[in-house]
């Protein structure tokens, strides 16, 4: 019983990463398609915060009476990763608003009938 | 001054120059700068290649701060022999993009298109020296960001797609890599790669690092375009701009491989990865399926940039398959053809956009009679294929030999034997071109009186390109001790241990 | 247990009472007027009773400042978002119940 | 051959080689001057022998010259190496060089070719490639220089640009590079696997240590590795470069390609393998049959054949297997007779390929079938022809006589009794395909039709080269002394 | 208590990213997908994360709610019946969940002290930064000192993202170029005033976030997107057009690189210095007083080129949005 609550973010985290990859896969539309590239990162995200927590400890922002914090670390790749995240979406939305002006579509089976596919 | 930060420059100079050229915003003084700038990495490139020839590795704190708190960069020989590669093809490129991207991009685009070449060189440069692996992850992702750019950047608008697809799987795979470096942190508490490598030891067997393990190598088998995960680089390839193809085929899956070795020799270690995991005989497999495939494939095509990208995947399987040799001689192998595949790749797609500049089309109808017309660049796509086919006194006849050999130090003559018969797929599809350059007649439509030779800025960077084909080809003895270098840093982490600061 | 603490609890749990409704009423409205006002419950009604709850149970220092301006904001766009909708809506066409109901009767009459 | 005393005797190497490349650079210089072209072209040739000549010259009075280029790898370079055979060999083909020139520049204006100065450049640096091969003191060498010959004669099988010589050059490109990267490689390779070393030793470099059956194995890849030697069934590219316009059919593959390929399955045997190694191999045997069986289906298809530059084309095929039985038979005599035949077998196959060109460029006939009575209008030619055709069949008083008499004997001595049928047979055989034309070309009246118009011999550019290598081949049965020696030469040393 | 919320709040997240699978109204995926991101951010408070919850909230509910908004309302918001392999991808997904499975039973224990991660490097960030960097919050210190490089790639990777929206969809220059006709939400007045209201209230919040972020969560990320957010919320309510004439695209174009230079600079200052590159010790005599300039200045550095590239990128798409209404 400990186990399923000891692991229960790890795989919280594992379903939430084959739900965002399930999406990118099957997705037809680029919106939806970059939308579940977003929710895979995110369960990366949750997986390094997970990671950082201490049970009983503090935000690392040192104040008095505090002793036990949570790591620093994780948090600080993670706003990396975050940043990288959304840096990554906007150019994909860009790419998506290219593709709608130049084939009128952005479901994928549509604009890959619309050329020879290589 | 200078040579305290020797191993840091090499990233910085790009990332200092990308936003002046935005600034600037002059195609000409962007373009000027950014030559500037890349060419000085050449020559820091130079300098670390022959600072760490002896088998020591440089290692710089960023903000002064000790690893594994801090980040470093650490430059060993492996490292430093595929960080000249890369800023010798980036300056070539850029010398021949001056003329070949003025004609595909817009002219306001211009400076926003060197920025993105800049800041891709600085992301590939950063990934091969540092020395963190999630700084790796970080400087990924701008070579990929800006990777993306390169090539949506295309006239035409099939190179919209390619992006789209490239930047799904490349997101994906970049991920993949976050996923396993996070369950390497959680198994050992650092991101430094020395450290990971030396706590990794104790936790070796735990099915989290296994799966860790997996995780990164599929992350970055992505990024190096394996079999079957190559899905994104011919389209990728084909539509991009004709500077934009060159380039990242002389550069970017150079990178991902390098990655790759790094996080099985370095990190990992040969013992774990191959004797525990036997992932060699899963690369071997791989590799060699993906050698005949893509070869096959890339025969069949009649664009010709699909054609050399597909050849791309198949290069590839060859480095990686050196890998899966497991040796010295396999390792030599292995990077002595990431330097020479990106020489010669670089040179025959520098050729077809020199054809494409002039015929604004890549078709294989489009190379018809130009042996006449184009001279120069055809006799350059002439020598340059035959190097893929590897010939003797080509690089490529050299990377040949080393990774046969290997295959036969080890006793497998089969693997020997297939290595060479899939090197016959490349007589075909470079024959094919050169047949339609040399003994077709141009095709009625194309307007044969103005067909002319390119101009000569975009000649002399392909030449370069070409005569190094040969040059190396005949006079082994940089590349191989460099490469040798590499594999012996590769092989024994203990020159990685020591080094100085 | 102060009267403070009363206090406090006593907010807090019709702050409770307040979220849930707008969440029930959300759900079971029939239409997007009378959804939207369940849901302006919550953010109005149920945030403003729970923060001064908590406002309550702090030692009244920088961070019952922060819980107040939290407060200030809430109450200038909550209600603003909801009335935004409301309107947006209107302006669109969309018609409430009864007004759907009159406009049935008038086409069969 | 005082020309060139005042050079060190190790720089006329270079010389050789580099020669017929400096030609080269020449004749693409002067290419807009026809007439300067091909001055450059006679010119370059001459030197060249005179070179041969000298180098000749050094190696009787037993001196070995030899030249180091580079080391490609740690351990291996780039080498060159005097040796008895390659002078042969060198010899053979610079002499016969001077000689197609001439013939080809006859050829080439009398019948008005596209695209002339490509034509001699890439000929240049064919005989460049084959000067290296002829000198190469290791199999990289070696392999190196055959696969420039390779590259450098594809142009020209494909100078015509039809669909049929492009058809042509790609089944010439795709077996020789095949056979060549997939089987010669992979038995370089494996040789340096096995011994560590690829440098051409008398008495070969394998020994005890190295396992039977690997050796065996290699023996195989090599025989078939090297293409050029056409043992079936890696022929077809021999039939297919016939497109090539005669000249090139005449010296490169009826001389230089070929002969660079029978010369390399001979070196590899004598000098890789060592006699003694080869006739413990048991692969020695299958290569020999596959020789024999070359021999006998080759010849049987050449009856078949009425396009009379195809029926040369495989008569070509079973007389190469001629000297790669020699070799196989593993024995001084067999040696000496393939040696002998590499000669011989080059003076009479050129001369039936200038007659056929000399036809051609006259008559404006291909076929075998068209040739009746045609002895009358070119008496000199067909007697040339007449020669050649002797030679091939192997009677006196031609040079192939001597060359398969030793072959005979060799494969007497060792009781192959396999080889003696199949000599026996492929002679028979020869002189009932070339029998016929002979007959027909003086003893069969012309039709009389519009088509034969009367016409006389050949320009003399192109008579005088076949009369002169018919000539020849007389000469050599008559003074064999010169190829001889030299066989003997190279068998002291390597025994 | 907390571990209910938390569980709470993971079965949240689970059923939303579930629903988001099979709705096939872009609208709606994308509002799902904005609580998908505030869930997230609420899990990564109890977490302990607070920066990064800032973080996710501001973009991951914010700016990217807000991009995803502007493409669907050109490219539509049906999705159509996907063609694709489902069994592939199960296939697939089953394969990688398997793998990920398979390598939690090997992890640490959630929340353990003693845990690898807690023990190794961790450490010296928590006992050690207060004295050294001299800041309260362990993550500003490492995020602008430790790991300073990471944080100046990922101001280049924002550059980056920059360059790529540039380039693709371009820089619309001038305002004339815009729709001349007032756009902005003229109907609603409330909205208008309360915009009007709270746009100082929001831009001044953001510059306590930047210049706070060294005591409490935030820094200049945070206070980039809080910033652009307000300009954003201009151009929403009172038209692009009157944005755009405040802070003109062209000068956020410039202003984006600047950010990274300023950034940049600090790191060779300390080379000028004779110390290692972002080396902030060597800033002034004292090494802690150096530490404080350096992240003043670096966070500034971020804090500008965040808020550029966001404000472009928004002024992009809404380019691109106005150039379809006009269409």
């Amino acid at each position: 019983m400990s186990l399923i609550f000891e692991h229960f973010n790890h795989w919280v985290v594992v379903i939430l990463m084959m739900i965002g990859l399930y999406i990118v896969i099957t997705a037809n539309n680029l919106v939806k398609k970059v939308v579940g590239l977003n929710i895979f990162q995110s369960a990366v995200f949750l997986m390094y915060i997970t990671m950082g927590k201490v049970v009983g400890g503090t935000a690392p922002i040192l104040a008095e009476g505090v002793t036990q914090y949570s790591n620093p670390l994780p948090h600080v790749l993670i706003l990396t990763a975050i940043v990288v995240g959304v840096a990554t979406t906007a150019v994909g939305l860009s790419l998506v608003l290219r593709i709608k002006s130049a084939y009128g579509t952005i479901e994928e089976n549509e604009f890959q009938n619309k050329e020879d596919v290589i | 001054m200078f040579e305290q930060h020797l191993a840091v420059l090499p990233v910085l100079l790009p990332l200092i120059a990308a936003p002046l050229v935005v600034l600037i915003n002059k195609p000409r003084a962007a373009w000027l700068l950014s030559t500037l700038f890349v060419g000085a990495c050449v020559y820091i490139s130079f300098g670390l290649v022959s600072a760490t020839m002896d088998g020591g590795a440089l290692r710089y704190a960023l903000g002064g701060w000790e690893p594994p708190w801090g980040i470093e960069m650490r430059v060993d020989s492996a490292n430093a022999f595929v960080l000249l590669t890369v800023s010798v093809i980036a300056t070539l490129v850029l010398l021949f993009a001056k003329e070949s991207i003025a004609s595909e991009v817009a002219h306001k685009q211009l400076p926003l298109f060197y920025s993105a070449y800049l800041l891709c060189l600085a992301g590939l440069s950063g990934i091969l020296i540092t020395g963190d692996a999630f700084n790796l992850f970080v400087f990924l992702e701008i070579s990929s960001l800006a990777t993306y750019t390169l090539v949506s950047l295309a006239a035409d608008r099939r190179c919209l797609t390619a992006a789209f697809r490239y930047l799904v799987m490349g997101t994906i795979g970049a991920t993949f890599i976050l996923i396993g470096v996070g369950m390497l942190y959680m198994k050992t508490g650092t991101l430094n790669m020395l450290d990971l490598a030396e706590r990794i030891q104790a936790v070796e067997s735990h099915r989290t690092i296994n799966t860790g393990l997996a995780f990164i190598m599929v992350g970055v088998s992505i990024k190096l375009a394996l079999f079957p995960l190559h899905m994104w680089l011919p389209a990728a390839y084909s539509f991009a701009p004709s500077a934009v193809t060159a380039f990242l085929a002389g550069t970017a899956t150079k990178v991902a491989i390098y990655v790759m070795l790094r996080f099985v020799f370095t990190i990992f270690g040969a013992g774990y990865v191959f004797e525990q995991m036997n992932m060699e005989i899963i690369v071997l497999v791989l590799a060699l399926a993906g050698i005949f495939q893509c070869s096959f494939v890339a025969t069949t095509q009649s664009n010709i940039k699909t054609l050399l990208a597909y050849s791309s995947v198949a290069q590839v399987g060859y480095i990686i398959l050196g890998v899966s040799l497991v040796s010295l001689t396999g390792l030599t192998a292995s990077l002595l053809h990431i330097f020479n595949h990106a020489l010669m790749k670089a040179a025959l797609f520098m050729a077809v956009g020199a054809v494409f500049y002039r015929m604004g089309s890549v078709q294989i109808i489009a190379f018809q009679g130009l042996g006449r017309r184009m001279p120069w660049t055809m006799s350059a796509f002439t020598i340059a294929g035959l190097s893929i086919i590897g010939v003797p006194l080509t690089v490529g006849f050299i990377s040949k030999w080393y990774l046969v050999t290997a295959a036969l130090e080890q006793g497998n003559w089969l693997v020997a034997f297939l290595v060479l018969v899939a090197s016959l797929f490349a007589v075909v599809y470079i024959g094919k071109v050169i047949e339609a350059a040399y003994f077709k007649e141009p095709s009625e439509d194309a307007d044969a009186t103005k067909i002319k030779e390119v101009p000569v800025s975009m000649l002399i960077p392909m030449w370069l390109l070409v005569l190094a084909n040969i040059y190396f080809g005949i006079d082994t003895s940089l590349t191989v001790s460099a490469a040798t270098a590499g594999a012996e840093a590769l092989l024994n982490g203990s020159s990685l241990v020591g080094g100085v600061q | 247990m102060s009267a403070l603490d009363y206090l406090s609890a006593a907010l807090l749990l019709l702050g409770f009472i307040f979220s849930l409704s707008g969440a029930i009423g959300l759900f079971r409205f029939p239409d997007f007027f009378t959804r939207i006002h369940a849901s302006s419950v919550t953010d109005s009604s149920g945030a403003v009773c729970i923060i001064l709850g908590l406002a309550l149970q702090t030692n009244f220092d920088l961070v019952t400042v922060k819980l107040l301006f939290i407060l200030f904001f809430l109450l200038l766009t909550g209600p603003t978002g909801s009335h935004a909708l409301a309107k947006s809506a209107r302006h669109g066409g969309l018609l409430t119940i009864p007004e759907c109901q009159e406009k049935a009767k008038d086409g069969v009459s | 051959m005082n020309l060139w005393a005042s050079i060190s005797q190790d720089q006329l190497i270079n010389l050789a080689i580099f020669i017929p490349f400096f030609g080269a650079f020449l004749v693409g210089l002067l290419g807009k001057y026809p007439n300067l072209r091909e001055a450059a072209s006679i010119a370059t040739s001459i030197i060249l022998f005179t070179v041969v000549l000298a180098i000749t010259d050094n190696t009787f009075h037993g001196t070995l010259m030899n030249m180091h280029w580079f080391d490609l790898f740690p351990g291996l370079s780039v080498s060159f190496l005097v040796e008895p055979l390659g002078v042969l060999f060198a010899l053979v083909a610079s002499f016969l060089w001077i000689v197609t020139t001439i013939y080809a520049i006859g050829y080439m204006r009398g019948n008005n070719e596209k695209n002339q100065t490509r034509f001699f450049i890439c000929f240049a640096l064919a005989i460049s490639s084959v000067m290296a091969i002829c000198f190469s003191d290791n199999l990289l060498t070696l392999f190196i220089f055959y696969e420039v010959l390779t590259l450098s004669t594809y142009p020209l099988v494909t100078h015509a640009g039809t669909k049929e010589a492009k058809e042509g050059g790609r089944i010439y490109l795709g077996i020789l590079l095949s056979t060549s990267v997939g089987f010669l490689l992979f038995a370089i390779l494996g040789t340096y696997a096995i011994t560590g070393t690829l440098d051409f030793k008398p008495g070969g470099v394998f020994d005890e240590s190295s396992p039977d059956l690997m050796v065996g194995l290699l023996l195989v890849l090599f025989c078939f590795g090297i293409g050029k030697a056409a043992l079936m069934p890696f022929h077809r590219w021999l039939p297919s470069a016939m497109v090539a316009p005669t000249p090139v059919s005449a010296l490169l593959h009826a001389v230089a390609v070929v002969k660079a390929g029978v010369f390399s399955i001979l070196k590899v045997a004598v000098y890789i393998f060592g006699l003694d190694t080869l006739s413990d191999l048991a692969t020695t045997d299958l290569i020999l049959y596959a020789a024999s069986g070359t021999m006998v289906i080759a010849s049987i298809i050449a009856m078949t054949k009425d396009n009379l530059k195809a029926r040369l084309a495989y008569s070509t095929i079973a007389q190469l297997s001629y000297i790669v039985l020699g070799a196989m038979l593993a024995t001084a005599m067999g040696v000496i007779g393939s040696a002998m035949h590499i000669a011989a077998h080059a003076f009479g196959k050129i001369t039936l390929f200038f007659v056929a060109g000399a036809i051609y460029t006259t008559a404006h006939k291909k076929l075998v079938s068209e040739l009746d009575g045609i002895g009358k209008h070119m008496p000199l030619t067909m007697t040339a022809f007449t020669i050649g055709a002797i030679s091939m069949i192997g009677l006196p008083p031609a040079a192939g006589f001597i060359s398969k008499w030793y072959l005979l004997l060799g494969s007497l001595e060792t009781s192959q009794w396999v080889a003696v049928i199949a000599l026996i047979l492929s002679t028979l055989l020869n002189a009932a395909y070339f029998i016929p034309i002979v007959y027909a070309a003086y003893f069969k009246s012309e039709p009389n039709d519009q088509k034969h118009q009367s016409h006389g011999e050949a320009p003399l550019m192109i008579l005088i080269p076949l009369l002169i290598t018919a000539g020849m081949t007389l000469f050599m049965f008559f003074n064999p002394e010169l190829p001889l020696a030299l066989a003997k030469q190279m068998l002291e040393l390597s025994l | 208590m907390t571990v209910l919320i938390d569980l709470i709040l993971l079965a949240m997240l689970v059923i939303t990213a579930f629903r988001i699978i099979y709705i096939k109204d872009l609208f709606s995926v994308v509002m799902l997908f904005g609580i998908y991101s505030f869930l997230c951010a609420a899990l990564f408070v109890t977490l302990d994360a607070v920066d990064v919850a800032f973080t996710e909230a501001s973009v991951g509910a914010g700016i990217s709610t807000v991009l995803m908004l502007s493409t669907i309302a050109i490219t539509g918001r049906k999705e159509k019946l996907s063609l694709h392999s489902h069994t592939f991808a199960t296939l697939i997904v089953l394969l990688t969940g398997g793998a990920l499975i398979y390598g939690t039973f090997d992890m640490p224990l959630f929340g353990l002290a003693d845990n690898p991660v807690h023990e190794h490097v961790a450490p010296r960030y928590i006992e050690t930064s207060p004295t050294e960097i001299g800041l309260p919050n362990m993550v500003t210190s490492v995020l602008a000192s430790y790991r300073g490089f990471d944080t100046f790639g990922e101001t280049v990777v924002v550059f980056a993202a920059a360059i790529g929206v540039f380039s693709l969809l371009g820089v619309r220059g001038k305002p004339t170029e815009l729709l001349a006709q007032e756009q902005g939400l003229t109907q609603h007045k409330v909205l208008r005033v309360v915009a009007k209201i709270s746009i100082p209230l929001i831009i001044l919040f953001a510059l306590y976030v930047q210049f706070h972020g060294d005591f409490g969560p935030g820094g200049g990320f945070q206070a980039g997107v809080i910033a652009a957010a307000a300009f954003i919320l201009y151009a929403l309510t009172f038209s692009l057009r009157k944005a755009v004439g405040v802070v003109s695209p062209r000068f956020v174009k410039y202003l984006a690189p600047v950010g990274v230079l300023l950034y940049a600079s600090v790191g060779l200052v300390s080379m000028l210095n004779g110390a290692n590159f972002l080396d902030y010790n060597v800033l002034a005599a004292d090494p802690v007083d150096g530490q404080h300039y350096g992240i003043i200045i670096i966070e500034l550095g971020v804090g500008i080129t965040v808020f550029s590239v966001m404000l472009g990128i928004f002024y992009a798409f809404a380019g691109q949005v106005e150039k379809a209404n006009v269409q």
